[in-house]
């Protein structure tokens, strides 16, 4: 593989992490979904350079449906939401941005320090890939506990899948990549629709899961 | 091609469950369900006579042949309880014939995942199956609709979601450490291929794979502190699906984390996956025996039961050796019987009871006797007494742990002391004493629950030796 | 024709003790009464009441049971037989063996155990304050005894009272502490065990200190007759007991001639009539004390035998 | 020989079954019982052939259980003596219960639990390894608390039932872990393979500690006895029976079994440890009996009691055989295992006395008794020889081995160890003690109950009892005498034993003239039952006959005199706690720090004075509620963690994944 093409799939890996960087920093709940189109984005074309890179043809229909489904469909349908149940818009947080960012920091050193323990024989690309990766999972879980509001958690889980997707598609030759991309957006498609039901049930005003926690099923 | 019993075990249940989606009617779709399970399980049945060679995709061996055909089995009686069981559910108009159609649609999907997992021979397959299987059951636990039910489907769902995800990073290390040594290509993810080669391995990227598989699938397994999702889904979801989840999901689960530790036990250098196994499976013993005393909703207590006993499996094969091993395989399957007979029990008390809060239930041996005792042989067998089947496997846990690690055996010694004092503490009031709460009636099938618990007297007492010897051989091959 | 001697000697033993017990009580009482500055009754009264007893007619309560009416003949049954065990002149008797100190000790519990019992038949509240208190202080004098047996046991090892008995006679034993607090134990047990002053009071009725007494107090007639009889019995079992043990001397051996036999008789009697004076001596000089001291007193008793069996346990080991 | 055994028990399985199909027709007790009844001769027959008979141990093994091992069952001496003491319970309770089932309101409960005890009771002993002793003791356990819980709308008893398998399971897994120690991490778990492996002296130690948790609880050592004076009460009175008289030896023989035999050679610190815990049992035991005023708990108390005076002989046993005095270890096993004969006598008839009491009055309490005597002669007659008895009165059968015991302690000052010459003397004063308390016990329960004027109409009215219990009471007081007169016999009959225990026995005692026994040598000590019991009888007779004939025999009936203080009412007897309460002042305040309150009328008032009696029990407040509290106080804390929200559930997972990356990180 020529450098060129290394350097290609090492500065989108990057850029990946820092797309995740931001989702962290945001607080609007609107400007997340933007972003998060962004990661999107930035996954579909990381994956299409993965599949001229390997030239796995199968690798470009993983990468259409990151960009039509997650980048264009997901955050249209979040907006539409949103607008519908009139969730208010900021974003509630557990941890201030900075903190959050500063955790995020260790995270991602975290994810360094463990890949490059594997030996160096795994190939150069995939193990750069795996640490991005790696590190775009541990945000999106981080994004996930620090956030009330239901919606972004959903972001950070997209996110976290994003970052999965991207491990997937570096591990050179691996099979099953497209069913899983798929199966995934089954997943995805699902937790919308999750929250869409509830709002149908009409039982619950809002999403913010604190309010579903009163309706436990044993009282102490 | 000649008939093979594998991919029949697939195709019955997939087909069923589009038949089940497209007919009317409570009478015919619960009967299709019932053939379709006892058709599988006949089919899995024969199994135990001739195995159909490994191909790329499926296999069978000693370990999974014993599970397919208990997860047909308890799925064939299981269909049976569901039948009286969502009869009742129907007259009393908690559930809706057409959600009704949906869940028999549902419940032979859950089947069909749950065989694939356990014949793939492709860890992305299971992967995909075991998935399927979550989101399944994340429908039906929501099926009741009220605000209990939406919310325990939520939050199994949330946290079952990234477990899935945290699973699937885990098998993309696994191609990635698999890819050097046997190529690229799908063979990298063949099971059987990647347990002869994994002895060269990468280390470091194993150690990597098996932390998050243990994390990913451990969610199902439902170790603490994983476990979050499980006593509300039990409790909230249909005692059917309770008994199905408790007696199979979680086996499932923990047959694809068994998969994995074959293959570090291959591998000499990584790191060993028993300390892990260990530590996990005391906490989830020690927290769910504790978490025991409080429970005032039945179903939810049997389910932190089950987090004990997942407790009590993962401690033994983290202990490893030849009889932890066999202890722990022995444990999965008496358990998974044992709980669902419990929750065929239980289903029909609450029936009868018209509420799941134990508070309001008492005297069953007296008022409903054959509920009452039955409950009351469940507890017995799931508390590890003799002569039932999970004595034998506690026995070899406990005795063949004490000679090499006592302080382990000690805290496993209090956690079971614990729980079992907590369940008999129900029981109590539950069983016995004066009767308390109404009591309606309801056209309960008995067969089933008696069924399994006959089953697991009689592995008390006396074990085939064909099973033995898969087991044994299973135990060599997980180290 | 040994056998036969021993026979005879067994006899004899059991007929001397039982014609002896009444003699002893009334040498008793006459020489307290003495002390006192009173005339006092005839040394043979004690034979005159049990004859009158034995002719009256019996007067039963009405709720008292068929048990009630036994009684009588096991208490004097297990006493006799327990007297009739214990040398007296002579060691060595034919059935001496068939229960050692030990067991001679447990047939006394057991008169007294049914002792009890038949205070507690008639259902009146007397018999039941006696027998309560009767049984605390069995409770304390017993392992006393149980311990001042150890202690003998330990020195002769044995529990047979001839070998004591032959032990103590023969020179080698000399003074020992331990042998001196089991005499001391030996004789607050039999103060207790006798309902003598200063735990009990024999010549009174009417008293709610009364522990003996209030037991039989139900009784009548006959009945009372074999009751009182077993009681000198008691009284003549325990100083004769002392006398074999701590002053066997005179006590002719086994197949001794009859001159020897002669010579312990009298010894016995002597010693009898010391045991009894000192007896006399001691209850004119004290008072009785409170019910709810006995324990204290009888406490001691087990402590000094407990000290000097574990005083044996040390010394022999050294 | 094993194998009659195991199909009598396969055949008492069967009745269990049968018992749930017939038991509500009212010929079905009269089949179960006596069905069990038959079963129980059988095999009581078989026994002791093989114990008289010194046959050689017979082995069976069965492809059960564990496949690679398959389940053994051995029948020796010792199991042969404890198949007879188990059997000749199971004989008398069946016959008892023949007509004492009639009485039974819930059939369907106790019908099909009894035969299955009696099975687990029997396999218990013949079991050879360690896999199916296990699962005969627990299925024991199981079956006996099924039984406890037969009357279940008394709250009591389903109080007792609880404790009872809680403490029961505790005993399972502590024997378990014993055996697992023992059988080695590849496990084998056979006896034989177990006696094979010579264990360290660490293990060894261990596993005496576990084998007394596990054996102790089932017998009710103190203080693990707190489960048993609550269950054996609550059971039908055939079942207290069997619990008391039978299954706590049963226990007995798990604790001889492991520490005679498999064990080894002892330690002499051993027998420290478990003299320190008899005599305390011993005590505590009849101190609490003391203060009971029911019935059936009084003789649980007394059960712990001689279950302590059983534990003083194999505590001696042990030191002996550790200082290889096996003459003495000799004694003192005959001594313990003699009493663990006596006691399932007495202990079964006076538990059936209780139930025939309880049948004709309904009522448990003493204070609520009284005078029974009169109604119930027959009834009365046998409890008074079992008061006897177990008051270690001669010429009874409690006597001689209380006697025995005895002799065995005087000759512990040859023990080289010096704890052991201060410890034993110490023992043998708690043994007299109790021996006398109990005698006190004995005259309140039977005086309370039996003799005086009745306290209720119940009392008033009773009936004395059916011709089956009378005759199961009569047979039991018979040998309760024979086994009294005769000890000689019954030694030699132990002789088999003792020697696979002890490696020697005691003399032939069956040679010596007049019948008498001899422990050492015919100048240290000696009893002869027969002949005081004889003497006692003739010179009884010669009294009553010479009175009778030269005295006068007239008799008039008048009320009671008492003083002259005539009282009508029978409220003023003497009551059971009334009669223990000098004793109460006495032991009582030091031990159960018992306060009596005197609560007076305010002058004028007419109302009664009450006088209010608080004890506390040191073992259950100082131990198990202590511990009670702390598991309630942590199930507290931990069920915070039910009620977090998904997003704290989700940061679990996240820290736990985050620790692991971490540990993998930081791995070497």
């Amino acid at each position: 593989m020529s450098r060129l093409t290394f350097d290609v799939a090492h500065m989108l890996a990057g850029s990946l992490v820092l797309v995740s960087f931001l989702q962290l920093y945001q607080d609007r709940l609107y400007a997340l979904l933007n972003i998060y189109a962004v990661h999107a984005l930035v996954l579909a074309l990381s994956v299409a350079w993965q599949a001229y890179a390997q030239d796995a043809p199968h690798l470009y229909v993983t990468a259409a449906i990151a960009l039509v489904f997650k980048a264009i469909i997901i955050p249209i349908a979040l907006h539409r939401i949103i607008v519908r149940l009139g969730i208010h818009r900021e974003i509630e947080k557990v941890v201030g941005v900075g903190p959050a960012m500063l955790i995020g920091m260790g995270l991602v050193a975290l994810a360094m320090v463990v890949m490059l323990r594997v030996t160096a024989e795994a190939d150069p690309l995939a193990r750069e890939d795996l640490a991005f990766a790696l590190s775009v999972v541990l945000l999106g879980l981080l994004m996930m506990v620090t956030r009330r509001n239901a919606v972004s958690q959903v972001v950070g889980f997209m996110s976290l899948e994003n970052g999965l997707v991207l491990a997937a598609t570096g591990a050179k030759g691996m099979p099953l990549v497209v069913e899983i991309s798929v199966a995934f957006s089954i997943l995805i498609a699902f937790i919308v629709i999750g929250i869409f039901l509830f709002r149908i049930r009409e039982r619950f005003d809002t999403v913010d899961l604190q309010v579903l926690d009163s309706y436990r099923g044993e009282r102490r | 091609m000649t008939f093979d019993p594998v991919i029949a075990v697939l195709l019955i249940p997939a087909g069923a469950a589009m038949l089940l989606a497209a007919l009317p009617g409570y009478r015919l779709t619960a009967r299709i369900n019932v053939l379709a399970a006892l058709a599988s399980f006949i089919v899995a049945f024969s199994l135990f006579f001739h195995r159909p060679g490994q191909g790329p995709y499926f296999h069978v061996d000693d370990l999974n042949n014993v599970f397919i055909v208990l997860t047909t089995f308890v799925g064939f009686t299981t269909s049976v309880f569901s039948a009286s069981y969502i009869g009742h559910e129907l007259e009393i108009g908690r559930l809706t014939p057409v959600f009704l159609r949906f869940y028999h649609a549902m419940y032979q999907v859950l089947m069909f995942a749950m065989n694939l997992a356990l014949v793939a021979n492709n860890i992305g397959l299971m992967w995909v199956a075991i998935e399927l299987a979550t989101l399944t059951t994340v429908l039906m636990v929501g099926i009741y609709r009220t605000h209990e039910a939406l919310e325990a489907a939520w939050k199994y769902f949330i946290l079952g979601s990234v477990g899935i995800a945290l699973a699937l990073f885990g098998t993309i290390l696994v191609y990635m450490a698999a890819r050097p040594v046997m190529g690229e290509g799908a063979d990298a993810m063949v099971w059987t291929s990647l347990v002869v080669r994994a002895a060269e391995f990468d280390p470091a990227l194993l150690n990597l794979a098996f932390v998050f598989l243990l994390l990913g699938y451990g969610t199902k397994v439902g170790l603490a502190p994983l476990h979050a999702w499980l006593p509300d889904a039990h409790a909230e979801g249909p005692t059917p699906i309770s008994a199905v989840l408790s007696g199979l999901l979680l086996n499932v689960a923990l047959y694809a984390l068994l998969r994995f530790k074959m293959l570090l036990a291959v591998n000499p250098a990584a790191l060993a996956p028993g300390p892990l196994l260990v530590t996990m499976g005391l906490i989830s013993l020690v927290f769910a025996a504790f978490m025991l005393y409080r429970r005032r909703d039945i179903k939810r207590m049997f389910a932190y039961s089950s987090i004990e006993h997942m407790g009590i499996i993962a401690f033994a094969f983290g202990m490893g050796g030849p009889l932890a091993n066999f202890a722990g395989l022995l444990h999965m399957t008496m358990h998974s019987l044992t709980k669902s007979a419990i929750f065929f029990a239980v289903g029909h008390i609450a029936q009868v009871k018209g509420t799941q809060q134990i508070a309001e239930m008492g005297g069953l041996t007296q008022t409903n006797p054959v509920l009452g005792w039955g409950l009351v042989l469940g507890v017995i067998a799931i508390a590890g007494m003799p002569p039932l089947g999970i004595f034998a496997s506690e026995f070899l846990v406990v005795s063949s742990t004490f000679a090499r690690a006592p302080w382990l055996a000690i805290i496993l010694v209090f956690g079971l002391l614990v729980g079992l004092a907590a369940l008999f503490l129900r029981l109590n009031t539950v069983a016995f004493g004066e009767p308390r709460g109404k009591s309606g009636e309801t056209h309960a099938s008995y067969a089933p629950m008696f069924a399994h618990l006959a089953l697991v007297l009689l592995a008390g007492v006396y074990m085939p030796p064909a099973l033995v010897g898969w087991f044994q051989n299973v135990a060599k091959l997980l180290g | 024709m040994a056998l036969i001697t021993d026979l005879f000697v067994q006899g004899g033993q059991m007929l001397i003790v039982l014609l002896l017990a009444p003699l002893l009580t009334g040498f008793v009482r006459a020489t307290k009464a003495r002390m006192m500055r009173r005339r006092g009754p005839p040394l043979v009264q004690p034979y005159r009441d049990l004859v009158r007893l034995m002719r009256k007619e019996v007067v039963l309560a009405d709720s008292a049971s068929w048990l009630f009416r036994v009684i009588p003949y096991l208490i004097f049954a297990a006493t006799w037989v327990a007297a009739s065990l214990v040398p007296t002149f002579r060691t060595g008797l034919l059935f001496s063996w068939s229960a050692d100190l030990i067991a001679i000790a447990a047939l006394l519990g057991s008169a007294r155990f049914f002792l009890a019992l038949a205070g507690l038949d008639v259902g009146t509240s007397f018999g039941g304050i006696g027998s309560s208190r009767e049984v605390m202080i069995a409770s304390l004098a017993e392992p006393a005894m149980i311990m001042i047996v150890f202690t003998l046991a330990l020195l002769a090892g044995s529990t047979q009272l001839s070998t004591i008995a032959e032990l103590m006679v023969a020179p080698g034993v000399g003074l020992r502490v331990s042998l001196g607090l089991a005499l001391i134990a030996l004789i607050m047990v039999a103060l207790a065990e006798n309902a003598r002053i200063p735990v009990d009071n024999p010549a009174t009725h009417l008293e709610l200190t009364m522990v003996h007494e209030a037991m039989v107090l139900e009784y009548s007639g006959r009945h009372l007759a074999l009751i009182e009889l077993s009681t000198f019995l008691k009284l003549l079992l325990y100083v004769s007991l002392i006398a074999c043990i701590f002053a066997p001397w005179g006590v002719a051996e086994q197949g001794a001639t009859s001159a020897a036999l002669a010579v312990g008789i009298v010894a016995y009697v002597g010693k009898l009539a010391g045991g009894g004076l000192l007896l006399a001596v001691f209850e004119t000089s004290i008072a009785k004390m409170r019910v709810f001291r006995v324990p204290e007193f009888l406490g001691a008793a087990l402590m000094l035998g407990l000290l000097a069996t574990l005083l044996l346990f040390v010394s022999r080991s050294l | 020989m094993t194998v009659v055994i195991l199909v009598c028990a396969a055949c008492w399985l069967v009745l269990a079954g049968t018992a749930v199909a017939i038991g509500r027709s009212p010929a079905g007790s009269t089949i179960i019982y006596g069905g069990s009844l038959l079963l129980a001769v059988v095999s009581l027959v078989v026994g002791t052939i093989h114990l008289l008979g010194h046959a050689a141990p017979a082995a069976v093994t069965l492809p059960l259980g564990l496949p690679w091992i398959g389940a053994h069952f051995r029948l020796d001496a010792l199991s042969a003596f404890f198949i007879v003491v188990v059997d000749l319970g199971a004989v008398t309770a069946s016959l008892f219960a023949i007509g004492y089932g009639r009485h039974e309101q819930a059939p369907l409960r106790v019908l099909p639990f009894y035969p299955a005890f009696l099975a687990g009771m029997n396999v218990v002993v013949l079991a050879d390894d360690a896999f199916s002793f296990l699962v005969a003791w627990e299925f024991m356990s199981l079956s006996s608390w099924a039984l406890v819980l037969a009357h279940h709308q008394v709250p009591d008893n389903i109080r007792a039932g609880y404790v009872y398998i809680v403490m029961a399971s505790f005993g399972t897994l502590a024997l378990l872990l014993a055996f697992g120690l023992l059988a080695g991490p590849d496990g084998g778990y056979a006896f034989a393979d177990i006696r094979a492996s010579h264990p360290s002296a660490a293990v060894a130690a261990l596993a005496l500690c576990l084998a007394l948790l596990g054996a102790g609880s089932k017998a009710g050592l103190v203080p693990l006895h707190v489960w048993l004076p609550l269950a054996h009460p609550a059971a039908p009175s055939h079942v207290s029976a069997l619990m008391s008289g039978v299954m706590t030896k049963v226990a007995v023989y798990g604790f001889v079994r492991i520490v005679f035999d498999l064990l080894g050679e002892p330690a002499w610190w051993w027998s420290m440890v478990v003299l320190t815990l008899a005599g305390l049992t011993c005590v505590l035991g009849v101190l609490y009996a003391l203060m009971q005023h029911d019935l059936k708990r009084l003789l649980a108390y007394h059960t712990v009691e001689n279950i302590g005076i059983i534990f003083i002989g194999l505590g001696l046993g042990l030191a002996f055989k550790a200082y290889g005095m096996a003459w003495a270890a000799a004694l003192a096993l005959t001594a313990a295992l003699l009493h663990v004969f006596n006691h399932s006598l007495f202990k079964s008839l006076l538990f059936f006395g209780a139930g025939a009491v309880l049948t004709a009055t309904g009522e448990r309490d003493m204070e609520h008794l009284g005078g029974l005597i009169h109604r119930m002669p027959q009834t009365a007659f046998t409890f008074l020889i079992g008061c006897a008895a177990i008051s270690a009165l001669p010429p009874l059968n409690g006597f001689v081995s209380e006697w025995l015991t005895f002799q065995a302690i005087l000759v512990s000052p040859q023990l080289p160890s010096w704890g052991l010459k201060f410890l034993v003397p110490a023992v043998g004063a708690l043994l007299a003690l109790s021996a006398t308390l109990a005698a006190a016990c004995f005259v309140k329960a039977f005086g309370v109950t039996f003799l005086g004027r009745a306290r209720t109409p119940a009392a008033m009215a009773a009936q004395e009892t059916d011709r089956f219990s009378l005759a199961a009471m009569f047979l039991l007081a018979a040998l309760c005498l024979a086994a009294g007169i005769l000890p000689g016999l019954f030694i030699d009959a132990l002789a088999g034993v003792v020697q696979t225990l002890a490696g020697e026995r005691m003399p032939v005692q069956s040679g010596v003239e007049w019948l008498s026994i001899v422990p050492i040598a015919q100048s240290r000590s000696s009893y002869n039952g027969l002949l005081v019991f004889l003497f006692m009888v003739i010179s009884g007779v010669l009294a009553a006959f010479a009175i009778h004939r030269l005295a006068s025999d007239r008799l008039r009936r008048a009320p009671a005199w008492d003083c002259g203080y005539p009282d009508a009412s029978p409220a003023t007897q003497y009551t059971a706690s009334s009669f223990a309460q000098p004793i109460r002042r006495v032991f009582g305040s030091a031990v159960f720090r018992a306060r009596e309150q005197v609560t007076m009328p305010p002058p004028g008032d007419t109302g009664p004075a009450r006088l209010h009696v608080v004890l506390h029990d040191p073992v259950w407040e100082g131990l198990y509620l202590p511990l009670a509290a702390g598991i309630s106080f942590t199930a507290e804390r931990l069920n915070g963690l039910q009620f977090l929200t998904i997003r704290q559930f989700l940061s679990l997972v996240f820290a736990a994944l985050v620790i692991l990356l971490l540990v993998l990180a930081l791995w070497p």
